[in-house]
């Protein structure tokens, strides 16, 4: 948003390349790591675009993230492996239903919100966990295979996949960054900041709030095809309210309404969680510890952070 | 990992992947210390190598689960991995762990199929397949208890509905009649809606696990039902851990498991004394598996005489191993790779002020084949 | 009854003050002048304790109230009609009253009968939110409000903004009997006319310095001087 | 063409009648001023007009067009634009993405940059808004309404809070808007009302208690009852 | 349904909708009135749990573990407002990673110092067993919630209503600073108000404890129930929490009763229901 942030491209541009590089460096369990924090990452920046962007903390991002996933999943289940039809549908599905939930949770903001999302998050949940004859309840959906591109190349193999997020990840970055400076882009933040005065400036504000949730739905669904690719298994854990909770963490760690922050803050969760919990059966104490000194000494998230630390160093506004 | 070479000196690695933050933390930690006690009364030593084991806590989530076993496997190498509560976790990892070929030696997951149409080689389990006890339950209710109508209760979940499964096909097997099924959600905290409704029956039959269980049983009594309905469950109901905190309420329930900490056949007598030992408190069914799982493990390796890159061997050694354990005898089925165990049908009873499971019967060789029959 | 020295603010790194003296006697009425951005407001906050001033006194009958908390500084006599009016938007017209009230029995409605003689239309409005008022009304209860405390002392950031002419006539005969009770005030005024009007000395304020002091007799005069800080 | 016509236009909130059967006409490139006493009604009629709040009954029509039950933002796109009596600001971006957000897309007759230029804050362009003291965020308030390239603007106390220099050259620019530019104005200060005006709405409790040519306000005697007062 | 049942059900649903306000009162002055977002108040009605637990097994008397509790959680809710919410007014992302940041240490530290093994507090003797209504067996512990939970609503009301406390903290909300220039030390208000959610956090795990029990994982189970409570009743107002809680328990009882099948759904109906018709909540006002 502010000015400071256009030489931001060329920074994200040279992250793309150490993501590039990485994988050749990395153990095969680093790299099933880093393909996480892509895909989480792509999730958290879908949410940015809700939280930080147009205000609104949803409860239920989880729900667009396991549907789109849970889409390939049963298409896989019906022998349908392939990936350009399990793409289009696991984004477009949940993009259906962020239409439809969107007509009847943005009524209400804030903590309402934040509520009514939850609500009907959990309304899904119970839904995968029950109708077991297509989810397979709460043992969840196992044995979905990789996508096959009908390249030479193997998705079964770690780097190969990887390369594939990458691809689509950075091709979403490009889209969302692209979508946020745009004169919507613009328009969602000062819906953001004051409603009435962009209704009396002549904006749809509720048609921008809509749209918003719309397209974040519909990236939080790709992150759900890949992340079903990965895992090759979903379950309803992946619909729960602790999900969205967890991508909420993510993107207020990185710093919300910076867009790539989140992406460091999914880093910062996977990585950090898995290297602690292997050390200690005390991670929680370990993580609590951490949100709480990043809250103290980090305003802004930790990109929010760095900026504000840039822009003091050149001294200017 | 199979293609690693031997080399005799390293130490042999095991994964213990269990829950220990969530609902269940009290089932990953008590399995853990039956590993422990066992690893420990054998040194940490198994066919001349030293164990090395690595735990891992699985959040109760398949995601996390399918996370923690990727780096067992991958960054920690393991030669075997144990554990799992949760049949979801289960699942999630399934497919992972056989395309790695790793053993996978399941402590607790019940999910039927895990040793069923989703069984491999690579697959045992020490514990039960659901329904496995509580099948036998069924015919038991019918035929020396009298009962004839029963209203079964358990919650939502896929344990939950295998279990009563299994209870009401050995039940209605005899000629039983099940009046009526309750679901409740999981973790509910208020069951006094559905006992108001309860009626008709000459008993009640429920599963309920951990927290659940406690509020259930004590909900049961408050509301007037123990006096008038025999309760009988599945043995998590009154799992040793959770008889603390039901107290009174639970005198007189009838459960069946594999296990009770009651038994009084010397291993389980030295088990428990150990256990309470080591740990200040008696063991439970989870310990136990625990216990069985470590035992599993040192007993393969010993018979493959340490040679765990040979999977063919360690398979091969794991699916023969037999031995007498807390529970009674132990072995696998060679088919299907689950457990073959005797089930105990158990009363719970104040005895020196202390409440306990007593066994009042014993059925032998429980294989988990009753759905065949269906 | 008020006195600052060489008073220095900042809001996070800029500098607004730069070394500001002024002074109200007691049972007077000093207008503090200036176009918009000077610093009036600033100097406002510094001396109420919403931005205790970074350097320099403030010395409250005698006392230096630099560093205080606002609330302590309210207590010892000092009001504030703020900018803006920041009246409580949630809660109703009474409740905002009663806030200011320092006897914590909320019975006692001797204060209140006394304000709602001075603003009737506050009593019409009692229930109502504060949020839902009229501009004007919530400039009125935002005086009211500041009354309710019973000061030695009130510091006026521009009451009169949102007012209808003959309220604002009432509200200046209210001050000079005020004043003549003994009540001194600290007024930011842009009416400069209306300002000399009431006001007993006057000062201007430019780019966060006092640039000018004088009587209204004094102002009149000496026009040339003060002119190019007001209007250019 | 008429740029506003109301019809009966009455609005109540619980048993408070506010506005009472207004009917009003405003001709194309009229000013017109509409003062009466604090809570009489008249942020509550640019309320309805520009949609914010809708009417118990009553028609609103915009250059001919009935817009009473358009949103808000549909009217603003028939050249509707306001200011608002309480700042209402995106506080926390800067003043030209502020500007950004109010200019049209495709229509403005000019860039950001210009519009900035024109009214001599380009120079403050970057900072964002919060950082402006009070009476420079009423200036933006307006610039915001202005840079909607507006063809009815309706501005509520544009010039309260501004100093007097400000005021001077707000009402001068005003004045000298296009005559293709209709304005309705809300204020207390009559000398902005009598400076700038062509006709003039007297509201008293929701109803127009006068209309007429600014001389004939001045002498009528309901008039200075219930607003301006005795003259002195 | 038979008439003895409706009446049990009628009863079930009051003792549960009460139960639920005793353990939403204080997030709906920390959350609702404060408008702090606390996620770890539902660590706070867990460790009042286990704290209340120690001191009954330490003194056997129920009602010295239940005041001891909610002393001991009242001091905790101090030092929590002093030296960490006291920053982070109106930031409401950074309240969220804070709080869920002590969420996971609570749920930590109580998994150290008590295991992972469910607990249960024991009743008062005098409330143990069940009295027959209509010939039907009703537990005489839920008459005590209900007697308890009315008690704790009307004192809190009057606490709220007819001193200048509630007015005071709700004029803090909307801005601190000039509170304070009006002479009130707001931030003593603000303590005094959070210690008092910690406050009524644990005297619902107290009271609740005999029902529900403290184990791991139940932190969350809590949060999650009381927000709904405190939002779908409309933040800032006693009566939304209090008519809230009354709704949810009688929808989840009739709920259990009439669709057994749907209970995991229920709950989310409801508040759904409630915020579709009614965007700010059952009292809530709504923002102009
Ligand atoms: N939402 C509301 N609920 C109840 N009363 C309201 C509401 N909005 C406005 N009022 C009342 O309606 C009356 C008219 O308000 P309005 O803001 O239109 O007055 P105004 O003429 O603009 O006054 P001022 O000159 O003080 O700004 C006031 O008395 C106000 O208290
Ligand atoms: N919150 C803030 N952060 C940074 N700068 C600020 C802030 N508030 C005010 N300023 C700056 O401080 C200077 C003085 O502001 P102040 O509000 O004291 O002016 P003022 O004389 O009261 O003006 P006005 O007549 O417009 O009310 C201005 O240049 C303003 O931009
Ligand atoms: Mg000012
Ligand atoms: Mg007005």
């Amino acid at each position: 948003m502010h000015r400071m942030l256009t030489k931001y491209p060329i920074w994200g541009g040279l992250l793309l390349l150490a993501l590039f590089i990485l994988p050749l460096l990395l153990s095969p369990y680093g790299l099933s790591l880093l393909t996480q924090v892509l895909i989480f990452g792509l999730f958290a920046m879908s949410l940015d675009l809700l939280m930080g962007y147009t205000g609104l903390v949803s409860f239920n991002h989880a729900t667009y993230f396991g549907v789109g996933a849970y889409t390939v999943a049963i298409l896989a289940g019906l022998g349908l492996n392939n990936f350009w039809l399990s793409l289009v549908l696991g984004i477009s599905i949940p993009v259906l239903l962020a239409l439809l939930l969107g007509l009847l949770v943005l009524r209400s903001s804030g903590p309402y919100f934040l509520m009514i999302t939850l609500a009907f998050g959990q309304m899904i949940f119970a839904l995968a966990w029950r109708w077991r004859t297509i989810t397979g309840g709460d043992d969840g959906l196992a044995g979905i295979p990789r996508p096959d591109l009908g390249l030479p190349m193997s998705m079964w193999k770690a780097q190969n996949f990887y390369y594939l997020v990458l691809v689509f990840f950075a091709f979403a970055c490009l889209i969302l960054w692209k979508f946020i400076h745009s004169r919507l882009g613009k328009a969602i933040v000062g819906v953001r900041e004051s409603e009435t005065r962009m209704q009396a400036l002549g904006h749809n504000t509720w048609g921008l709030k809509y749209l918003s949730y719309i397209v974040a739905g519909g990236f939080a669904g790709l992150a759900g095809v890949f992340y079903v690719y990965f895992n090759g298994f979903i379950s309803p854990q992946e619909l729960n309210w602790t999900m969205s909770g967890q991508v909420i963490l993510m993107v207020i760690i990185g710093g919300a309404g910076t867009l790539f922050g989140p992406v460091v803050g999914a880093g910062m969760i996977i990585i950090l969680q898995n290297l602690i919990s292997s050390h200690t059966e005390r991670w929680p104490i370990s993580m609590g510890i951490i949100f709480i000194l990043c809250v103290m000494y980090l305003r802004d998230g930790v990109v929010g952070s760095a900026l504000k630390l840039r822009k003091k160093g050149r001294g200017n506004l | 990992c199979g293609t690693q070479v031997d080399n005799s000196k390293d130490p042999i690695k095991v994964g213990l992947l269990v829950p220990y933050t969530g609902v269940f933390t009290s089932n990953g930690v008590d399995i853990t210390r039956g590993v422990e006690l066992y690893l420990n009364e054998v040194g940490y030593k198994a066919g001349g190598r030293d164990i090395k084991l690595i735990k891992e806590d699985s959040q109760m989530d398949g995601q996390v689960g399918l996370q923690k076993t990727r780096r067992l496997v991958e960054s920690e190498k393991i030669n075997i991995l144990a554990g799992v509560v949760s049949s979801t976790v289960a699942y999630a990892i399934r497919d992972y762990v056989v395309a790695n070929k790793v053993p996978f030696i399941i402590s607790n997951a019940g999910a039927c199929d895990l040793t069923r149409e989703k069984g491999s080689e690579y697959i045992f389990r020490v514990s039960f397949s659901n329904g496995q006890y509580e099948y036998p339950e069924g015919n038991y209710v019918y035929n020396k208890l009298n009962v004839r109508k029963v209203v079964v209760m358990a919650p939502d979940y896929a344990a939950g509905h295998e279990k009563a499964d299994g209870f009401m096909a050995g039940f209605k097997a005899q000629g039983g009649q099940i009046v009526q099924e309750i679901y409740p959600k999981l973790g509910t905290t208020d069951y006094g809606p559905y006992l108001t409704q309860i009626k008709n029956a000459d008993a009640v039959w429920v599963h309920f696990s951990a927290a659940d269980s406690i509020k259930f049983v004590k909900q049961y009594a408050e509301y007037g039902l123990k006096n008038k309905l025999p309760l009988l469950s599945s043995g998590d109901l009154v799992d040793e851990s959770s008889l603390l905190g039901q107290g009174d309420s639970a005198i007189g329930i009838i459960s069946a498991l594999h296990y009770s900490a009651a038994l009084t056949n010397p291993e389980n007598q030295k088990f428990v004394k150990d256990y309470t030992a080591k740990y200040g408190e008696g063991p439970n069914m989870f310990a136990e598996q625990g216990y069985v799982t470590a035992k599993v493990i040192v007993k393969g390796i010993e018979a493959a005489g340490g040679k765990v890159s040979d999977s063919k061997l360690l398979l091969d050694s794991i699916r023969k191993v037999q031995f007498d354990a807390p529970r009674g005898p132990f072995k696998f089925d060679a088919k299907t790779q689950n457990v073959i165990f005797n089930t105990y049908i158990r009363k719970t009873e104040k005895i020196n002020g202390k409440l306990v499971n007593t066994v009042v019967e014993t059925i032998p060789n429980t294989a988990d084949d009753w759905y065949k029959g269906k | 009854m008020l006195r600052l020295n060489e008073v220095h603010a900042h809001y996070g790194e800029s500098h607004i003050l730069h070394g500001v003296s002024m002074k109200v006697e007691k049972g007077s009425v000093v207008a503090l002048l200036g176009r918009n951005g000077m610093g009036k407001t600033t100097t406002i906050h510094a001396i109420i304790g919403f931005n205790p001033p970074t350097k320099g006194e403030i010395l409250f009958n005698g006392t230096n109230i630099n560093g205080f908390p606002p609330n302590k500084i309210s207590r010892m006599g000092m009001a504030l009609v703020p900018q803006g009016r920041r009246i409580f938007r949630s809660l109703t017209v009474k409740e905002n009253l009663i806030l200011g009230f320092r006897n914590n029995k909320i019975k006692d409605n001797h204060n209140l009968e006394r304000i709602y003689e001075l603003f009737p239309v506050l009593q019409e409005r009692a229930k109502q939110l504060g949020r839902n008022l009229s501009g004007g009304e919530q400039q009125m209860l935002a005086i009211a409000r500041a009354l309710m405390t019973e000061p030695e002392m009130i510091l006026m950031d521009e009451p009169f903004e949102g007012l209808a002419p003959t309220i604002i006539k009432d509200i200046g005969l209210k001050i000079e009997e005020l004043k003549n009770s003994g009540l001194s005030i600290l007024l930011v005024e842009q009416n400069i006319h209306f300002a000399a009007k009431i006001a007993d000395y006057l000062y201007i304020m430019n780019k966060g310095e006092i640039v000018y002091g004088g009587t209204p007799e004094q102002f009149h005069s000496e026009e040339d001087q003060w002119k190019r800080f007001i209007e250019i | 063409m008429k740029a506003l016509e109301t019809k009966s236009l009455t609005k109540h909130f619980g048993g408070l009648a506010v506005l009472q059967d207004i009917s009003m006409t405003v001709e194309v490139g009229e000013r017109r001023a509409i003062i009466g006493p604090n809570g009489a009604g008249k942020t509550t009629f640019f309320n309805t007009i520009s949609g914010v709040i809708k009417p118990n009954a009553g028609e609103i029509f915009v250059f001919g067009d009935k817009v009473t039950q358009l949103p808000p933002f549909r009217r603003a796109r028939l050249g509707l634009a306001r200011t608002f009596q309480q700042n209402n600001l995106f506080v926390n971006l800067s003043l030209l993405d502020n500007i950004n957000l109010a200019m049209p897309p495709n229509q403005a007759k000019m860039t950001p940059r210009d519009f900035l230029d024109n009214w001599g804050w380009w120079d403050k362009s970057t900072i964002p808004v919060k950082e402006f003291s009070y009476g420079e965020q009423r200036q933006v308030e307006l610039l915001l309404a202005l840079a909607q390239s507006p063809r009815l603007l309706l501005l509520d106390e544009p010039t309260a809070g501004m100093s007097s220099v400000e005021t001077n050259k707000i009402t001068t620019m005003i004045r000298n808007l296009s005559r293709e530019i209709t304005v309705l104005i809300i204020e207390h200060d009559m000398d902005v009302v009598f400076d700038f005006a062509d006709r003039i709405t007297v509201l008293n409790y929701g109803r127009v208690l006068f209309e007429g040519a600014k001389d004939e306000v001045r002498s009528d005697e309901r008039v200075k009852e219930v607003y301006l007062g005795s003259v002195d | 349904m038979e008439l003895s049942e409706i009446v049990i059900q009628t009863l079930n649903g009051i003792s549960y909708g009460l139960l639920l306000f005793l353990l939403a009162a204080g997030l709906s002055l920390i959350f609702g009135l404060m408008g702090i977002i606390n996620l770890a108040h539902g660590s706070y009605y867990t460790l009042g749990a286990y704290v209340g637990l120690v001191i009954i097994q330490m003194t056997g008397n129920f009602f010295v573990g239940l005041m001891g509790a909610a002393v001991v959680l009242a001091l905790l809710g101090i030092v929590m407002e002093r030296f960490f919410f006291r920053k982070l007014y109106k930031r409401e992302l950074d309240q969220v990673l804070l709080t869920f940041g002590f969420a996971y240490l609570f749920m930590d530290i109580n998994k150290w110092i008590w295991g992972g093994v469910p607990r249960s507090l024991p009743k008062p003797t005098f409330l143990e067993g069940s009295i027959s209504i209509l010939g039907e067996a009703f537990p005489i512990y839920r008459f005590g919630i209900i007697v308890i939970g009315l008690g704790i609503a009307v004192l809190l009301w009057l606490f709220l209503e007819k001193t200048r406390t509630g007015v005071i903290i709700r004029a803090g909300v909307d801005d601190k600073e000039m509170v304070s220039g009006l002479g009130i030390n707001i931030k003593l208000y603000f303590s005094g108000i959070f210690a008092l959610g910690a406050f009524l956090a644990a005297i619902g795990g107290v009271i609740g404890g005999p029902i529900i029990g403290a184990y791991p994982g139940l932190d969350f189970e809590i949060l999650v129930l009381a927000l709904a409570v405190v939002v779908v009743g409309g933040l800032g107002t006693l009566k939304g929490a209090f008519w809230g809680s009354l709704l949810i328990g009688f929808a989840e009882t009739f709920g259990k009763a009439i669709f057994p099948d749907f209970a995991m759904f229920t709950i989310y109906v409801t508040m759904a229901l409630i915020l579709i018709f009614k965007p700010s909540g059952l009292l809530g006002k709504e923002e102009s």
